[in-house]
């Protein structure tokens, strides 16, 4: 049985850290996307009062 | 042809200049001979031991110098922005590369032909004749080091911290020329010829034709105002 | 090879969804249908998470390498964010499989680590590309840095067949091969639904691998595009 | 050689230091690229010289473009920095003879002693430059670029260091290389003193270039577009 504890921290400690990865690529998938959103909003106003 | 004669040419200037301040060479050699004594005191060994240990810890000097000696590489270009004078000129940078990389083995060497023998004064080793078969594997071992270590001064030549970057970079890159180098020493003081450790004696030269090709190809793109 | 990447993160909710249903099966298949191993019983498992990562590892390195020479040669910013995302999650994938190694290794020789070739090279492997993304963090010029980068990535890239070499042979001359080596996995009488098992994770692990790397991609590809608008913005 | 600049644009991070540059450079020109500090005068003799790549747009010599690489192209521009580019401690004739040899360019004992003479610098020849005042360095690079015969010679603001003899020096090296057929480009702030030397000026504000005209004596146009960048009082 001790074996299994072995397989159970490999696969526990791998997927661990996959989902870590994951969630930290999704934020920073969401700073970019509302960066590039407010940069594209504000840019069509911006435009507006220069002219 | 170009590219031998502008190489050529460069390294003249840089051995003229290191001639003058000779600020490289003697902080090198200085550096050298430290680590010797440090090892001498660190690693307080029975005679036979030490030819055991000769290749790695002379290894490891040659690898500390030499990095010394890379990260002052690009020095003489760096005061009054001659590096752009170079830029501007019709210089292939595939020569640049030659030339940087020949004046770091020279510096190198220069090194080596005294620590090496020092090593044997100071540790006591009978084996005088063996020597110039153990400067042979040396300087394949040091081409190969200046070739890759001038690709890497190149590229970190503008980096925060390079000094600490350049080194992380390379010694990971370096590992067959380091294990080469000592295990064809290692075979050396043990047999007398290079004898067993032929193979090594060849994938040392492989790193040294492959990345000194590639250097001279790809250094064109290195280098950038 | 970038242009190739498109299509893929166009579809990319497709190719999560489709990476998701795969891992789960990979799971199932190696933890409960794959009977325990013969010689080294239940921690054999892990090999279905170790090879998958290992190769992930090496595949994301040569598309490190394709992606630098690309740039090199081409000079387009999106080969130089392809290889970007490829070291990034290919230092993931090394580092992963090193500490995989590590917990298989602790039942399997006793020990968590050994200079093992294997081992041996692919914490080199992670300390090169390590080396790579800090080279990236340390220029301030963007330009600069991804030339660099990829001089590294190119580099690196040819080394390997050579830290290879020499690592393996080091090993074999230094250390007889007394204890169980890993490339002595009992291939011969393997069971079917071991190598279903393989093939089923690695599929799960290749899927996921080009999600993580095409949402990856996509967020270098959106800080450029945040660049390109800040540098309209401040147009005089 | 003639020079065609097609739609140049260069950026730093996020700020442009030129944008959508036209230029035609015929030779003989003597141009005067004038502009107050930050309009973009040195980006643009860097982008000339090669040293910086554009972000967009081409630079095109007797139409071959000037991309990196270049070497045989490289040979035919010189950028005249007035004391920068030489090795502090190389000799002053070692200086000459590494570039000219550096160029491929007539690096013979003799031909380096006649353009020391030229600039005066016959008796420092054996000196290191480090140990030169900046008037004498600006010296040398004119003797360096009288050897290496650029096609395309670009100068920025060489006047700064120089004393009157030192001018006079440069002036007269410059009418030479535009008589010879050399285009020359001159940044300065020195506005009289520049115009005074060539036949047409273009002004850059703010990384557009504005103004491009060749000269006339009574010269409204010029008044109008540089007036504002003048210190009261004017020109």
């Amino acid at each position: 049985m001790r074996a299994w504890g072995f397989v159970a921290a490999a696969y526990g400690i791998v997927w661990g850290v996959i989902l870590l990865y994951l969630y930290s690529l999704k934020r920073r998938y969401d700073q970019a996307a509302a960066e590039l959103e407010r940069l594209r909003s504000t840019e069509a106003s911006a435009g507006h009062e220069e002219k | 042809m170009t590219l031998v004669r502008q190489a050529y040419l460069l390294l003249w200037k840089d051995v003229l200049l290191e001639l003058r301040r000779r600020d490289s060479l003697l902080t090198m050699f200085f550096f050298g001979t430290l680590l010797l004594f440090v090892f001498h005191f660190s690693f307080d060994l029975a005679p036979e031991k030490i030819a055991e240990m000769a290749p790695a810890l002379l290894w490891l000097a040659f690898l500390f110098t030499g990095t010394l000696g890379l990260a002052q590489l690009f020095q003489a270009e760096r005061d009054n922005h001659c590096f752009d004078a170079l830029l501007l000129s019709p210089l292939d940078r595939g020569a640049l590369f030659l030339a940087k990389s020949g004046f770091n083995l020279v510096l190198m060497v220069l090194v080596e032909a005294v620590v090496i023998p020092l090593f044997w004064i100071l540790f006591n080793l009978r084996s005088w004749n063996l020597l110039p078969q153990v400067f042979l594997v040396t300087l394949l071992g040091t081409i190969g080091f200046c070739v890759l270590g001038t690709l890497m001064s190149a590229i970190t030549l503008r980096a925060r911290a390079r000094e600490l970057l350049l080194p992380l970079v390379l010694f990971p890159l370096m590992i067959p020329v380091i294990l080469a180098t000592i295990r064809c020493m290692e075979e050396v003081l043990h047999a007398g010829h290079i004898g067993e450790a032929m193979p090594w004696l060849r994938l040392l030269l492989g790193f040294d034709v492959i990345f000194l090709t590639a250097g001279v190809l790809i250094f064109d793109w290195v280098i950038e105002s | 090879m970038a242009k190739e990447l498109r299509p893929v993160h166009e579809t990319k909710g497709i190719l999560g969804a489709l990476a998701l249903v795969a891992v789960a099966v990979g799971l199932y298949w190696s933890l409960v249908v794959a009977p325990p191993d013969a010689y080294q019983g239940e921690v054999q498992r892990i090999m279905y998470l170790h090879l998958p990562s290992i190769l992930i590892a090496y595949l994301s390195y040569f598309l490190v390498f394709v992606g630098s020479g690309l740039y090199l040669w081409k000079r387009e910013k999106r080969d130089d964010i392809l290889a970007h995302a490829a070291a990034e999650i290919g230092v993931l994938f090394t580092a992963l499989t090193i500490i995989e190694g590590s917990i298989w290794g602790r039942p399997t020789w006793g020990v968590w680590w050994t200079w093992d070739a294997r081992l041996t090279l692919t914490a080199i492997l992670l300390l090169i590309y390590v080396g790579y993304l800090m080279l990236r963090s340390l220029i301030e010029d963007e330009q600069r840095a991804a030339t660099a980068a990829a001089v590294l990535g190119i580099i690196g890239f040819l080394d390997i067949p050579l830290i290879h070499m020499s690592v393996y042979w080091w090993r074999t001359l230094h250390q007889p091969p007394s204890i169980l080596r890993p490339d002595k996995l009992p291939w011969e009488n393997v069971h079917p639904s071991m190598l279903t098992a393989l093939t089923i994770s690695f599929v799960g692990f290749l899927l996921l691998y080009f999600y993580l790397l095409s949402v990856r991609y996509r967020v270098g590809e959106m800080r450029q595009e945040i660049k390109a608008l800040r540098l309209e913005r401040g147009a005089r | 050689m003639r020079v065609t600049v097609d739609r140049l644009a260069k950026a730093y991070g996020f700020l442009w230091a030129l944008r959508e540059l036209n230029l035609e450079l015929t030779p003989g020109e003597c141009i005067a690229l004038l502009g107050p500090n930050g309009a973009g005068k040195t980006t643009l003799l860097k982008l000339l010289a090669g040293l910086i790549t554009p972000t967009s747009g081409s630079i095109r010599f007797d139409g071959v473009n000037f991309a990196r690489g270049a070497a045989a192209l490289r040979a035919r521009v010189g950028l005249l920095a007035p004391s920068d580019h030489l090795y502090e401690n190389l000799t002053v004739r070692e200086n000459l003879a590494f570039f000219t040899r550096l160029y491929d360019r007539n690096s013979a004992a003799a031909a380096i002693e006649t353009a020391l003479a030229h600039v005066s610098l016959a008796g420092r020849a054996g000196d290191y430059v480090a140990n030169l005042s900046s008037g004498m360095k600006c010296r040398l690079s004119i003797a360096k670029w009288r050897l290496l015969q650029p096609e395309l010679l670009l100068l920025d603001e060489p006047y700064g260091v120089l004393d009157g003899g030192g001018i006079d020096l440069l002036e007269h090296f410059l009418k030479q290389q535009c008589a010879e057929g050399s285009i020359v480009v001159i940044a300065s702030h020195h506005v009289a003193r520049v115009l005074g030397l060539c036949q047409r000026a273009l002004v850059l504000s703010q990384g557009r270039l504005t103004f491009d005209e060749a000269k006339r004596q009574p010269w409204p146009s010029f008044d109008r577009a540089f007036g504002e960048f003048l210190p009261q009082g004017g020109s």
